[in-house]
């Protein structure tokens, strides 16, 4: 045996070249779309681009403008806002929902199903809904006021200093059932056990929710934070559906002010730049996540 | 049985000591329904319910009533009158500048649009997942993880480079363009999805195909495939209702003659003339929401349970 | 041939207004193919620009004209249309030059001027006047005057939807207005920093907040919809431009009878002359060309002119033609032209991005009694000395 | 009252599915009672009507003589032990120990006392401060008992709790817990599927079967005198060797016969009459079948080997004789290569014989 | 050439952690090879580096000669039965069986024959329109063979194909595995941790530990002659009593002294010099100690009983002797009650003696 010669190993490019043959179009849009686009926005945020890219660099100056911009600060401020409110809430109401519903109740299905649909439908669709029932003419407060109360005041969308709270409640309107959905498979994919132990050692339910349960759903809570943190930062039809960002500029966010910059004061500088800042957030925010949710760890 | 007579005079010796004990509390404990915990329980779901259902319900209303009673009446009060007037107008008679064919133009470019794209994004995104999950090479995880981030990205900041890329493309303002937009934008979540779901199949099936000769395709197709039904219907839900209900992809890369009943929707929704026709705008809402939402009635059991496999996972 | 038209009116006028030139534009033998598209320039433009640098360009689309399309034209994308100008001696027929200078650019000509429009005008009901128990007002002083009567009677005095652009308007309508011709072309034709720092503007702040006063509650946000509060009578007036007419006009409403127009706000006789324009990319196919060209012949034809600035409220772009079926508003605005008393509009004097800023201070100037007057003619000023 | 728990007429069903019907069972105190089952006959569900963690559909529940049928989990004394460990992932082995504890709002130092006991008698004070995520199986498995310890109470109950761990932590903690039991002297309910388990905790074995106990009593009686051929079959490992046959009248005396070949039956102890002509079955474990070894009066087979399996400890043969296949235990010193011939003799005093209709032990 | 394959020089790691250390083995052609270990030890490592599922980060592959390192599983000649089973679940047991086939054009008709063939050996033949899920756990393991059966392969790998099954089921389909074996004669390699298992089947046995083989040889001299502590405490159970203390010269003869307690170390071979002095451990096996039993020129020392567990066929003894806890197998009949007296005497021609430090048998 010892007069066989060692094989050679065979080049690693073509190891499972199907499978790397498979992944191209995930390759390209990865890095041609997402890498590369990206790229391409942050190197033109130092342009002085007008209605078409143009390389012409100035620098800072595009971000000087955007931090000097009160329109920017609101939005970010809005977003700010909307972001964690959204957060705490729709993590709140979708976990309490789903703690209601893992009661064994009956028409759970029924249940789920009406906290769900409001997810099929577009944030245009839901912006729109919420903006008549909210209107002070026709919605709530006109109902309220013609019961008698004349002066109850409900008129979120027309005031500056709510407004950003009138879209936060279709906002969780339209995504807390997934948040549900999501926590409530959590919920279900807990040990049995756990449940009787904490019973045997006489917890009470509630304090078996929030010392036991909640701790032990971290992955889902942390999978429901991506999908809801990817939602919040694009937040865009739903303003501008329901606001346009009125009154005035009260409910700004940055995703408008990167579109209203780039296609309708046609300063694509400008938009780049607020984008870059967006993305600059989003990458301080995920990356750490990402590397260790997904980089760090292998699978067995 | 001989053990049971055995037992039984032990349990006798016991019976006679206890007599009145046994009389006690005896199989289920019986219980109130109407006990402080239903009603908790009951009334806060009934409560949550009546906040997700009152939008519909103002909806449903609003488009059967006559536009004097709109202005007139509260917008919680029942019709006086049902007319579906509201619906005939949405579907077949509001106007978008010269076109006054109302959504109905739209539908089937939607549905014409939605197909080709649902198809085409899951079909991508699943051998993408699959090879993630199961053919890792050098780099993999790295493009996993910029489709990941990418998922944050707004999607305006994104219109500038991918009508760039199209252009070069040479398929810019085709029904292809549009397709391989929503393919981009689909991609990283339900890359993740089926990357998790496929992870989490037992890794020895795929093994043992691979020694059973079968190659990427054959494993892809034949085995994994079949198994995938419950991710494949959350990716088909969350695609409908995504491409369905997008705006601004469909007239961005489109032409007139494809834009989505979305844009019919805009047009009507946004071309106010004199007073808003609520009841009108109701309607094409519901009409424009009425796929995806017939999506979701019927297959919210499977959903459900997809969105376990797959999201809760990994 | 068929050619694929995209613009942004589709409220009721505008919708009626654009029929016509469908209808000659297709009298001619070719195609119209309407793609309107909703909710107002910001929602159309990128679609539009992105179709065009996307290698898709439709067969015309509707711009303001001015300088929203300039690049597009630098970058050789839009259609030199010189040839057909000199055939049809636009340069002779068009009044006021300034909207065929606005289409040149190095001696070419690029777009088709459709109408014009002018921003300085203040629409009254007549009848919300006589309910409040005051004579409907000359001009704006008295407007701001008939105010508190009209809250009294549980009228809006002045309607103003929440689309920036319209708090930008009001404010450009009442610096011209009041401030004079003088002023507005020291602020915005040479970006005198100083003079939109100094007294007169700041006083243009000042009846720009007793405008802002008179104007809370009007909690709407398309321009027609704020037009349909002064038709109905909820509200006493609105200041927008003479496109407002055609909403009047669609609701039946009879000039002079059932509501008031005051160009210049009743104070001044000069008004900005913008408008809009029509452009036409550069297409690969030869026969869509051709239909092009015949379309930017019928755009400027007198009988499409008539036909379709009746319908908008606006003005035909030629001084010649016979308007004798226009009403009172629109005469007045006839005159005013023909007494060259047309200035340049700021939409050609100032770029978009600079409109915008304005827009943006504009709207959270009006959007909240919280900001005062002198601070937001401090950040005036700083977006007028940085302006191009 | 000498009895710890009594269960009376318990019936449980989920919905149309019966899963425990009509079962009665006294517990001695102290006693460590083994429920031994297949899986999915309802071992669990017994396990859990006694703690309440279910309802019972009919029935009652005494420990210590208190009727406990409504009572919550907490107030009814007992312990429990589960066989995923069910440890509180987050918390420290010390919060996992004291959590009931400062629910129940137990005073500081009796706490600190508490577990400083439990943590002694499982010598786990090392591990105090760690999460479960940083112990081992064995380490956990002993957390859990720790869990009940700390409650004082009278009953314990174990759901496999050692099912999740390898054989050699099994056999190890198996010793603990027999210790354990000898030093707390509680009542012990214990559910496993494992034999070996039973055999070397139980005091006495409940061996169940589709929610009816087949037969309660000590290791080696149910060992040495299965009442039924289920329990015959189900415990010993490798199983008891079942022959099919009948019984004969032949030379005076009944003997067993199958395939032709006879079998005396002397010196098994009959529970009832052996009457010729009935079809029986006869069971007999392997390690009281004897190869090559001419005991005094015993009857020799022929057999053949087919197949040999040393275990260490001594060798399984399984041999073949008159179209039957019988594993024997020999010891592990002597090997036997496939195919050997070799005679074989029964040790019919310690055999079984069932009918083979009833399945009943006669 | 007579091996069938061979293993050189084979090293794996995942990234920084080092899984195969520089593993040399060549398995007879027919043998059945038993790799044994506990958990995480590598084997599963190993055995997918022979099929072809892991590349080897060094080192080479051989099956019947050819190396085949780089070449595709498919293409190697193996069959490989997983732990999980993995059957395709949409598939019927006849697909599952022919899918190997289909994908690789076999022919129609020898598709069937061959399925036909694997159906006969595996009596399988009712179930082939089944689907998995319809089919009981042994079943599936027997469907799962067939998956290796039908493709006609020179080497059957089998990655711990029993240890889901419960223990009846599993000691039944181990002599079914060891049958197929004596018939087919193909060469086996089968991972496993439980040593039963390993000491049945297996021709030779190979003992991993991190990643390195400690000891390959047959099953008795595993047993019976452990190289080294670890191999020792692995194998066995219950498992092997081990006594630190040292080497004594006492009586002109080397004795083993723990505890100021002396064994003679007669009947011992040793395979080095017995130096006075040097710390050793002794290890005896629970069997190999003897209770109350006079045996012929045996030491004895006085115990006492702690535990006593009954195990059906034997009883195991836990004995406190002079500090230590031994564990002792005695025969299932006799009885001990805890805190019992008796003597005690090892077998010492079977008791292992390991260098302290180096844990190498000496
Ligand atoms: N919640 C339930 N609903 C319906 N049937 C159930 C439920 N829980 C258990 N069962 C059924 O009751 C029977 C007994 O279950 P149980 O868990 O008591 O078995 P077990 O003896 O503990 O088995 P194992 O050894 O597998 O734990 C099973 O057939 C099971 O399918
Ligand atoms: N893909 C991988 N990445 C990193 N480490 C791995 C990977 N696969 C296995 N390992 C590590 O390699 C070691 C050996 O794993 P292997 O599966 O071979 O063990 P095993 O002996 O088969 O154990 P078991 O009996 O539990 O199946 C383990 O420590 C494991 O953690
Ligand atoms: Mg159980
Ligand atoms: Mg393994």
């Amino acid at each position: 045996m010892t007069g066989l010669a060692p094989a050679k190993r065979p080049n690693q490019l073509f190891r499972n070249l199907t499978a790397k043959i498979a992944s191209i179009p995930m390759i390209l849009i990865a890095l041609g779309i997402f890498l590369g686009g990206s790229l391409w926005t942050v190197v033109y945020s130092f342009t002085n681009s007008k209605l078409l890219p143009r390389a012409t660099f100035v620098g800072f100056d595009q971000f000087e403008r955007l931090w000097a911009s009160s329109r920017w600060i609101i939005s970010i401020q809005n977003l700010a806002i909307y972001g964690i409110l959204s957060l705490i809430f729709s993590m709140v109401i979708g976990f309490l929902l789903a703690a209601l519903m893992d009661q064994k109740i009956r028409f759970e299905n029924t249940f789920r199903t009406i906290f769900l649909y409001p997810f099929a439908l577009s944030f245009i669709v839901t912006g729109l809904v919420w903006q008549w029932i909210l209107n002070p003419e026709f919605g709530v407060q006109g109902i309220v006021r013609s019961l008698g109360w004349e002066s109850f005041t409900f008129d979120p969308l027309y005031n500056p200093d709510i407004v950003i709270y009138g879209i936060l409640i279709a906002g969780l309107w339209q995504g807390t059932g997934l948040v549900m959905c999501l926590m409530l498979a959590g919920l279900r994919g807990i040990d049995e056990d756990i449940w009787k132990a904490a019973r045997v050692d006489g917890i009470p339910m509630w304090r078996t929710y929030l010392f036991i349960v909640i701790p032990m759903m971290r992955p889902v809570f942390i999978t429901t934070l991506v999908i809801i943190a990817s939602g919040i930062v694009k937040v865009y039809d739903l303003v501008v559906a329901q606001t346009s960002g009125g009154p005035g500029n009260a409910s700004e966010v940055p995703a408008k002010y990167v579109y209203d910059y780039m296609f309708q004061a046609q300063n694509l500088g400008q938009g780049f730049a607020a984008s870059t800042m967006m993305l600059l957030t989003v990458a301080i925010i995920i990356i750490p996540w990402a590397y260790l949710e997904f980089g760090g760890k292998k699978r067995g | 049985m001989a053990n049971i007579s055995t037992l039984n005079t032990t349990a006798a010796g016991f019976d006679a000591v206890s007599d009145q004990v046994a009389s006690g509390p005896r199989g289920r404990k019986p219980r109130r329904v109407v006990s402080g915990r239903n009603i908790m329980l009951y009334g806060t779901l009934f409560v949550a319910a009546l906040y997700y259902l009152l939008p519909l319900y103002v909806m449903v209303v609003t488009s059967l009533k006559g536009m004097p009673e709109v202005r007139m009446g509260n917008i919680f009060a029942p019709p006086m009158e049902i007319t579906f007037e509201p619906w005939v107008k949405a579907w077949a008679e509001a106007c978008t500048g010269l076109n006054c064919d109302g959504l109905s133009r739209g539908f089937w470019n939607s549905v014409r649009i939605l197909i080709p794209s649902v198809v085409v994004s899951i079909a991508v995104a699943s051998v993408s997942g699959y090879s993630l999950a199961n053919w890792r090479f050098k780099g993999s995880e790295l493009f996993f993880s910029i489709l990941i981030i990418g998922a944050f990205i707004p999607y305006q900041v994104m219109i500038y480079p991918v009508v760039i890329a199209l252009r070069e493309l040479g398929v810019y303002g085709t029904l292809t363009g549009l397709v391989i937009v929503h393919t981009i934008f689909g991609m990283p979540i339900l890359t993740l999805l089926f990357r998790n779901y496929f992870a989490s199949l037992p890794v020895e099936l795929f093994k043992a195909a691979r020694i059973d000769g079968a190659g990427f395709w054959q494993i892809y197709f034949r085995i994994m495939l079949p198994m995938a039904l419950p991710i494949f219907v959350v990716a088909m839900i969350l695609q409908v209702t995504g491409i369905w209900n997008d705006f601004l992809f469909g007239v961005v890369f489109t032409r007139p003659d494809v834009y989505p009943m979305t844009v019919q929707l805009n047009n009507i929704v946004n071309s106010v003339q004199g007073v808003k026709e609520y009841n009108v705008n109701m309607a094409a809402t519901l009409l424009t929401g009425a796929v995806p939402l017939i999506v979701y009635f019927l297959s919210g059991r499977l959903f459900v349970r997809g969105i376990a496999a797959g999201a809760v996972k990994g | 041939a068929d050619l694929e038209v995209t613009h942004w009116w589709t409220s009721g006028g505008e919708a009626a207004a654009v029929a016509e030139f469908a209808k000659a534009f297709d009298a001619t033998g070719n195609k119209w193919v309407d793609g309107a598209i909703a909710g107002g320039g910001s929602t159309a433009r990128p679609i539009m620009i992105s179709r065009i640098t996307g290698g898709d360009p439709m067969g015309a689309t509707q711009f303001n004209h001015g300088r929203q399309a300039q690049e597009l034209v630098e970058a050789g994308l839009m259609r030199d249309l010189t040839d057909v100008a000199e055939k049809g001696n636009w340069k002779e027929v068009i009044k006021p030059a300034s909207l065929l200078d606005s289409c040149t650019i190095d001696g070419r000509i690029y777009c088709v001027p459709v109408n014009i429009h002018s921003w300085q005008w203040l629409w009254l009901n007549n009848e919300a006047f006589e309910k409040a128990g005051v004579a409907v007002p000359k001009d704006w002083n008295e407007f701001v005057a008939a105010g508190p009567k009209l809250k009294e009677a549980g009228i809006h005095p002045l309607a103003l939807g929440g689309q920036p652009w319209q708090a930008n308007g009001l404010f450009d309508t009442l610096l011209l207005a009041l401030g004079g011709k003088e002023l507005h072309e020291k602020v915005y034709v040479e970006k005198d920093a100083e003079a939109a720092a100094g007294p007169e503007v700041a006083k243009i702040f000042e009846a720009a907040a007793q405008a802002r006063e008179l104007s809370i509650g009007t909690n709407v946000q398309d321009w027609n919809q704020a037009t349909n509060m002064v038709i109905t009578g909820k509200a006493a007036g609105q200041v927008m431009g003479d496109w407002a007419q055609g909403e009047f006009q669609i609701a039946g409403k009879v000039a002079g009878k059932d509501y008031s127009c005051l160009p210049g706000l009743g104070v001044s006789q000069y008004i900005t002359t913008g408008g809009d324009a029509f452009y036409f990319p550069v297409l690969k196919d030869e026969e869509g060309s051709k239909a092009q060209d015949a379309l930017a012949e019928v755009l400027v034809a007198p009988e499409t002119q008539v036909a379709f600035n009746l319908k908008k409220g606006s003005l035909p772009i030629r001084g010649d033609v016979d308007l004798a079926t226009a009403n009172d508003c629109m005469k007045k605005g006839l005159e005013i032209v023909a007494q060259g008393n047309a200035l340049t509009s700021t939409d050609q004097l100032l770029s978009p991005d600079s409109q915008s800023q304005k827009q943006d201070l504009m709207t959270e100037f009006f959007s909240s009694t919280s900001m005062t007057p002198e601070a937001a003619q401090e950040r005036f000023a700083e977006i007028i000395s940085s302006a191009d | 009252m000498n009895n710890s728990v009594s269960i009376r007429d318990l019936s449980l069903s989920f919905g149309a599915v019966k899963v425990l019907q009509n079962m009665n069972l006294e517990i001695r105190d102290g006693e460590f009672l083994v429920l031994l089952g297949s899986s999915g006959c309802g071992k669990s569900t017994l396990l859990n009507c006694i703690a309440g963690l279910l309802e019972p559909t009919d029935g009652q529940i005494f420990i210590k003589g208190r009727n406990v049928t409504w009572e919550e989990p907490k107030d009814r004394g007992i312990g429990m032990v589960f066989q995923s460990y069910a440890l509180y992932p987050q918390m420290t082995v010390e919060k996992n120990l004291s959590f009931g504890l400062r629910v129940a709002k137990v005073p500081k130092e009796d706490i600190q006392r508490r577990i400083a006991r439990a943590a002694d008698i499982l010598q786990i004070q090392p591990l105090l401060k760690r999460k479960p995520a940083e112990l081992s199986g064995g380490q956990r498995q002993r957390v859990a008992i720790g869990r009940a310890l700390v409650r004082d109470v009278d009953v314990f109950l174990f759901d496999e709790p050692l099912s999740n761990l390898d054989a050699k932590l099994r056999s190890e903690l198996r010793v603990e817990i027999k210790r354990l039991h000898h030093s707390l002297k509680n009542t012990m309910i214990y559910v496993t599927h494992d034999q070996i388990e039973a055999l070397t905790l139980a005091d006495r074995i409940a061996i169940m079967k589709s929610g009816v106990i087949q037969q309660l009593d000590d290791p080696v009686t149910i060992y040495n005198r299965p009442v039924n051929l289920f329990v015959a079959g189900f415990i010993g490992s490798p199983s008891m060797n079942f022959l099919h046959g009948e019984l004969v009248e032949e030379g005076g005396s009944t003997v067993f016969k199958t395939h032709g070949v006879s079998f005396s039956l002397e010196g098994y102890e009959a529970e009832g009459p052996l009457t010729p002509g009935r079809k029986v079955v006869l069971g007999v474990r392997p390690e009281h079948i004897h190869v090559d070894n001419h005991q005094a009066g015993a009857e020799m087979h022929d057999a053949v080997v087919d197949i040999e399996e040393p275990m260490g400890a001594d060798n399984l043969l399984w041999l073949k004789h008159a179209g039957h296949t019988m594993s024997v235990r020999t010891g592990g010193a002597k090997r036997f290569a496939p195919g050997t011939k070799l005679q074989m003799s029964f040790d019919m005093s310690v055999a079984s014989l069932f009918d083979a209709e009833t399945e009943e032990r006669i």
